[in-house]
C-alpha cells in the first residue's frame, strides 16, 4: 500500500491534535502514504492536497463538536475539483452534544461522506474499511 | 512584548483599535465599567469566593459550560447554580470566537436560532456584546469566569469585563500552544500583556479582576514540570502588568502521590518565583483540573474518573476543582449531565473536607522531583531570555527547553514524549531538549525501565499510544493486553 | 455451643434433622455433592480466585443480587458477569428464608409468578433446591456465594453447598446482632458450629469452601474495633471446625486514614489470633465493604459514595470490595443500576492498582488505636468465657464488653454510641461497658471534644443522629447547620 | 401532647433499627408518648399495643422491601379489631427496587393507611401531619 496515498487533518478551527497523531502513526504502520495537514485545516486545504498529491482518500476529523458547520457542501466540494474517485470518510465527535449516532451519520452522508465514525472509533476499524474499500488485500 | 507595565497612554491608544475590531467594541466605556464592576457584591466576585475558600480551607467547584443563545446560556447557568451546586460559574466561550473569526460566529448564532439548538460550542460573547454579558452576570447568584482558549482576547477580555465577569482565564502561552497551530508566541504574548495590563487597570481602580492561566494545557499527559514553567511564567508576565490574584491551574494525570505533589509546588514555586522578582503581594490559588485526557464512553465508569478527580482535588489542597460531566467522551453535556458532574464532585468535596490531608514520605520525594524539574526549566529559559519574563518564554519554546506533548503549535518543540511509570506517574520516555541535569534524566528512565521491565516489553511510543487510550479503556498504565 | 471441632458422629446424626426442616433437604446427598464440587473447576472457586487476587495485587469487585425466581436471578447475574464485570458473584437470600420461614417464601415465589415481579428481596434458594442451585451455578463463569443474613442457615448451607456454591456468608454473631430481635446468641453460635462443621467437612474432602464473616454488622457508625473483635471470634470458631480459608469484613466508615488503617489491622489480628490458637494454617483475606450506611437518592452523589468507597479499598489492600448501586437510597437496584455500581468500581479498581499503597505516620498510629481497641476487647472477652471461643462471644455481648451500635437484637448491650470526630472517624461518644483502659478513653474523649469545640456544642445524642444523616445529605460529619 | 400515645415499629421480618430508633427519639422530643416495638413487628402487635395503650395513632416502618407483602389487610385488620379512629401512617423502602411513588402510595392507601411516605422522609414531616391530623396545635 505504500503507493496509496490519504490526506488527513482536523476540519475547520479545531485544534484537538491527539488523535490525529495516532491516525497519522496507525496509516504509516498500515503502510499508506499519509498527509498529514495538522489541526485548523480548511476544505480547500484537503482539497488542494488530496488533488496534490493523487491521493486515494480523505481523512476528515472534527471533534469540537462544530463539525456540522464546518463540513457543509464539502461533497460537493470535492466533486467540483474533480476529485470523484477520492473516498471521503469522517469520524470524532461530530456533533455537539451525546446523541443518537444514525441520524448523524445519516446528516454527514448527505454531505457526501462515504463513511462516517462515531466517537472514539477505533482507527484500525477505518482503516480496514479503507482497505476493503480500495479493494486492497489485507 | 514588553518587560514592563505597559505606560498608561500606549494601553489607552491601543485600546482605540483593539475595540474596533468587531461592532461589539464600541459598548465598551472603560469608567462606566469600572463604576459597574464597583456595585457587584463581594459574594459574587471571584477573588472573594477564592479568598473564602483558602480561609475555609474547602475546595470549590465550577462547571465548564457555554451555548450559543444567550437565553438558553443563562438557562444552563442556573441549572449548574441551583441544581449542580456549582461554587463558581464558568462561560465557555465557542469556537469561531476564540479565533476571532466573529462572522463565522454570527453564523453560527443565527443558525442556531434557526435550527433552535445551539450549533456552537460555546457562547460567542463577543457578538453578543457587553448589555447581554451583564444580563447574564446580574441573573446568577455566584461569580463568573470567562473560559475560552483564545489565542487573542483582547477584545473578548474588554466586553466580558466591562460585561460584569470577575474572572478571566488564559494566558499567551497557555492559549497558544494547545489551542492553536500558526499563532506566534510573540504576538499572543503580547496580546496577553494587554489583558493583564487592562486586568491591572481595573486593580488600579480598586476592582480585583482574578487571571488563570490554563494549567492542563494538551490535557494529554503533561508532566508536572511543564505546566508548572508555563504557569510561573504565565504568573510573572501578569504579576508585571499589575494582576494581584492569580490562580495557577494542574490537570489531573491520575497517580495521587504525583497530583498531590502537583499541586502542592505548584503553589510553593509560583509564590516563589514571584517573591524573588518583586511580586510578593500577588495572592496566589489553586485549581486542579479533573482528568482531561479521554475519557470513557459509559457513564458509570465516567462518574468513576469524576469522582476520583474530585477526591484528588481535596486532598491536594486545591483551592477549586475544574469538573467533568459524565458526557465527557461524547460531546458538549446536556445541562444535567454537566450538574450530575458538579453533583459527584460536591458529595465528595463536603465529605472529604474534613479529612486531615496525607502527609507521606512519597510525596515528599515527588515534590522534590517536581520542585527540581521545575527548576531547572525556568532557570535555563530564564537565563536564555535575560530574565525578560515574554523573551524567556519565547526563546524557551524555540529551544525546546519548554516542550507541550501534543500540542498543535507549530512554535512548540514536540520533541518531548512522555509516558507513565509502573505506578501511573506521568514521566518523560523522550526528553527532547529539556534541561534537565543527568540526575533527573537517569531517574527518569529508571522509572520507565521498571515500567518496561514489568510489562516485558521495550520502552517505545507503542507505551505512549497505550497511556493515551488507558483511562478511556478503563485503566491508568497502558499495559499490553 | 461446643469449644472444640464437632465430631463427625454428632454432625452426621444432627444433619438428619436440619435436612427435615423443609423438603428440599432430602435432596442433599453429602458425598455426591463433595463428587459435584470436586468437578468445579478453579477458576469458578471462591478460593482460587481469592488466592490470584492476593498473587496479582488487585482487589476483586463483587456485587449484591438476588430475585426470586431462578430464569430472572440467572438473567440478572449474567448481566452483573458481562455488563457490569463482577470478579465474584452473590446470591442474596431473601428476607423470609432468612428467618426460616418457607412457607410464607412459598406464597412470595408463588406471587411473583402470578405479578411477573420479584416481591422477595433475595433468592429463595431453600424453597428452590438443590436442582435449581446447580443450573444457576452453572449457568455463569466466575465463582458464586451465598449473601444473607440468616440466623439459623444449617439448611440454605446444607442445600447451597451442595448446589455449588463455593462461599458462604455469615456467622454466629454477625448474622445475630444486626439481623435479628429475639434469637438466643447461643443457638446461633451453635447454629453456625453446624454451618463451618459442614465446609470443615468438604475440606476434610479436599473442597474448601470459603467462609465470610459478616464484617459491617449494622452498617451504622460501626467502629473498627467492634466488627474486628466480631471478626476474629467467628474466625476462630471457624477455624476451630475445620475452615480453612477466611475473608473477614469491614464496613468503609468513611475517613480514608481510618479505613486503610481498619483493613490493615483486620488481617493483621485475624492473624495473629488464629496463629495463637494454632489455626496459623488458614488463609485469611479480606473484604472492603463500600459505605453501608444511609445513602444519598441523588444518583450522582450516590456514584460518588460508590467510587470513594472504590478507591479506599483499593489504597488499603483489601482482597474484594462489596458495591453498592446507584439505586442504594431506594431500593433493591435494577440489573443495570447494580451493573452501573460495579463498573463505576471497576474504573477505580483498574486505575488505581498500580498506585503505591499510602504509607503515611498517621495510619501508622490509627492502626495502634485500633489494635490497642481491638486487644482490650478481646483479651476481656476470651479471659471472661476461659478462651471458650462460643462461650466467650455469648459472656462479652452479655457483659456489653462488645456492643453493637444500632443492632436490633436484645442480646446486645446497647449501650455504646459511636459519633465521628472532626475528621469524620468514628470514636465512641459512650463507652458503655467497653473495656477500654483510661488512655483510650482519654483518647476518645479528646477526639469529641475537640470536634464539640470546632461545633461551639456539647458532645450529645444529636451528634449521632446529625451523622447517621451525615452521607445521605453530602456530608462525612454531621455538623450543626 | 403528653397524653397522645404512637405506637411504632418495624414490620414483618425486617431488622432495619436505626430509622425506627430516630422515630421514637423525635416523637419523644415533639411530647409525644411512644410505644417502640421495635424491628419485626406483626400485624398482631401492632394492633395489640395500640389497643392496649389506647394510641392515636400506628407508625409502621417497612424498609426492607417485602412491606408489600407484610401490610396486606392491615387497615382491614385494624377495623375489625375497632380501631377505627387510630390513624395509620406507613413509611420507609415500602416497595421493592427505585420506583415512582404515587403508585405506591395508592396501594398503600387502598390497604388502609391514612398517609404514606417515601423512601428516606424527613420524620418531622410525618410529626408535623400528625399534628394537624389529630388537630393538634403547633
Ligand atoms: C484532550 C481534549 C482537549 C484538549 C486538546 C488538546 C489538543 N490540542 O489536542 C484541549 C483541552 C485543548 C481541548 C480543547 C477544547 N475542547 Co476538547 N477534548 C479533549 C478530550 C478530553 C480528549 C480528546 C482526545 O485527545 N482524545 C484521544 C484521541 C486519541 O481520540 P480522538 O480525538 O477521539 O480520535 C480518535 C477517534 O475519534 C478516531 N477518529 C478521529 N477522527 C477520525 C476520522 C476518521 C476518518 C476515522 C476513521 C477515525 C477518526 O480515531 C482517533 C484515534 O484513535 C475530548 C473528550 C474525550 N474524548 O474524552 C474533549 C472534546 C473533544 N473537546 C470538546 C470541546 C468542546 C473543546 C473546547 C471547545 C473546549 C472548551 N470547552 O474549552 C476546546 C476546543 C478548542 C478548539 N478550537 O478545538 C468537546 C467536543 C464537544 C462536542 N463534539 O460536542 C469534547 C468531546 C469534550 C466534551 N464532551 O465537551 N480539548
Ligand atoms: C443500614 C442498612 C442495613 C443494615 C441494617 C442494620 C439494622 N439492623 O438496622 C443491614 C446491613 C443489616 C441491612 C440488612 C438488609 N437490608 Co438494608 N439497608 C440499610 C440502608 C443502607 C440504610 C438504612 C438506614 O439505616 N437508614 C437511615 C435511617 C435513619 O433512615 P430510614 O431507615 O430510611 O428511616 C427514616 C425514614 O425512612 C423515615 N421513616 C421510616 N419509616 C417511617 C414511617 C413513618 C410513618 C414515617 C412518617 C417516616 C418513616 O424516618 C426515618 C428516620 O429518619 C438502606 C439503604 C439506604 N437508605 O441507604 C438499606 C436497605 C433499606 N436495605 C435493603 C435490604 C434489601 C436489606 C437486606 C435484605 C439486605 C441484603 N440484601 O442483605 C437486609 C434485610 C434484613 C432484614 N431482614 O430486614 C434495601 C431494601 C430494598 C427495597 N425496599 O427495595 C435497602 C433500601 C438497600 C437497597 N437499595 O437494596 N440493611
Amino acid at each position: 500500500m505504500g503507493n496509496t496515498t490519504v490526506v488527513i487533518g482536523v476540519i475547520g478551527a479545531d485544534v484537538h491534535a491527539v488523535g490525529n497523531r495516532i491516525i497519522d502513526y496507525a496509516l504509516r504502520q498500515a503502510d499508506f502514504n499519509v498527509v498529514n495537514l495538522g489541526v485548523m485545516v480548511s476544505q480547500k486545504e484537503f482539497v488542494d492536497a488530496a488533488i496534490e498529491t493523487k491521493a486515494s482518500a480523505i481523512f476528515v476529523s472534527s471533534l469540537y463538536g462544530q463539525g456540522e458547520l464546518d463540513c457543509r457542501g464539502f461533497g460537493d466540494y470535492c466533486k467540483e475539483a474533480g476529485l470523484n474517485n477520492v473516498l471521503l470518510y469522517v469520524g470524532g465527535n461530530l456533533v455537539i452534544g451525546k446523541s443518537e449516532f444514525a441520524p448523524v451519520e445519516a446528516k454527514f452522508k448527505a454531505m457526501g461522506f462515504h463513511r462516517v465514525y462515531p466517537p472514539g472509533s477505533d482507527i484500525a476499524i477505518g482503516i480496514e474499511d479503507l482497505k476493503a474499500d480500495l479493494g486492497l488485500g489485507k | 512584548m514588553i518587560n514592563k507595565k505597559m505606560p498608561l497612554n500606549e494601553f489607552m491608544a491601543l485600546r482605540e483599535e483593539v475595540l474596533k475590531q468587531w461592532v461589539t467594541g464600541k459598548e465598551v466605556d472603560l469608567s462606566e465599567a469600572i463604576a459597574y464592576q464597583k456595585a457587584i457584591k463581594e459574594s459574587k466576585r471571584f477573588s472573594f469566593k477564592l479568598n473564602q475558600a483558602v480561609n475555609d480551607k474547602v475546595t470549590l467547584i465550577q462547571p465548564r459550560a457555554g451555548v450559543a443563545l444567550p437565553h438558553e446560556h443563562k438557562k444552563l447557568l442556573k441549572v449548574l447554580q441551583d441544581e449542580g451546586g456549582a461554587d463558581l460559574l464558568p462561560t465557555t466561550i465557542d469556537s469561531y470566537t476564540r479565533h476571532n473569526r466573529y462572522l463565522e460566529a454570527q453564523t453560527g448564532i443565527d443558525e442556531s436560532i434557526r435550527t433552535g439548538k445551539s450549533l456552537l460550542n460555546g457562547f460567542p460573547a463577543v457578538n453578543h456584546g457587553v448589555g447581554v454579558c451583564r444580563d447574564i452576570v446580574e441573573y446568577l447568584d455566584v461569580p463568573l469566569q470567562v473560559r475560552h482558549g483564545t489565542p487573542d482576547a483582547r477584545l473578548l477580555a474588554e466586553i466580558t469585563l466591562a460585561g460584569g465577569f470577575t474572572s478571566f482565564e488564559g494566558g499567551g502561552i497557555s492559549y497558544n500552544i494547545p489551542y492553536g497551530k500558526n499563532n506566534s508566541l510573540e504576538k499572543t504574548i503580547t496580546d496577553w500583556q494587554y489583558v493583564d495590563r487592562l486586568v491591572g487597570y481595573y486593580e488600579e481602580q480598586g476592582i480585583t479582576i482574578n487571571r488563570e492561566p490554563f494549567g492542563p494545557l494538551t490535557g494529554t499527559l503533561v508532566p508536572p514540570c511543564i505546566s508548572h514553567s508555563v504557569a510561573i511564567l504565565e504568573s510573572l508576565l501578569a504579576a508585571q502588568q499589575g494582576c494581584k490574584c492569580i490562580t495557577v491551574g494542574y490537570g489531573q494525570c491520575g497517580n495521587q502521590i504525583q497530583d498531590i505533589a502537583a499541586i502542592r509546588t505548584l503553589e510553593l514555586l509560583t509564590k516563589d518565583y514571584l517573591n524573588r522578582f518583586g511580586y510578593g503581594d500577588v495572592r496566589i490559588t489553586t485549581v486542579f483540573h479533573q482528568w482531561m485526557g479521554g475519557f470513557p464512553q459509559d457513564e458509570a465508569k465516567a462518574y468513576a474518573v469524576i469522582a476520583w478527580g474530585a477526591a484528588t482535588a481535596v486532598l491536594s489542597g486545591a483551592t477549586k476543582v475544574i469538573v467533568k460531566s459524565p458526557h465527557e467522551a461524547f460531546g458538549v453535556p446536556t445541562a444535567e449531565a454537566n450538574a450530575n458532574g458538579l453533583k459527584t464532585t460536591k458529595q465528595l468535596t463536603a465529605m472529604l473536607k474534613d479529612q486531615v490531608a496525607f502527609e507521606n514520605p512519597l510525596i515528599k520525594e515527588e515534590m522534590s522531583i517536581i520542585e527540581e524539574e521545575t527548576r531547572c526549566i525556568m532557570e535555563a529559559v530564564l537565563n536564555l531570555g535575560n530574565y525578560d519574563f515574554g523573551l524567556s518564554a519565547l526563546r524557551g519554546f524555540e529551544a525546546g527547553l519548554i516542550d507541550v506533548p501534543f500540542a498543535p503549535a507549530q512554535c512548540n518543540a514536540n520533541k518531548a514524549l512522555p509516558a507513565r511509570d509502573n505506578s501511573g506517574a506521568v514521566r518523560f520516555l523522550d526528553f527532547g531538549n529539556l534541561p534537565f541535569n543527568d540526575k533527573l534524566k537517569d531517574f527518569h528512565r529508571k522509572k520507565l525501565k521498571e515500567r518496561a521491565d514489568t510489562e516485558r516489553r521495550d520502552v517505545s511510543f507503542q507505551m505512549v499510544i497505550d497511556d493515551i487510550y488507558a483511562v478511556s479503556k478503563g485503566h491508568l498504565v497502558g499495559r499490553p493486553r
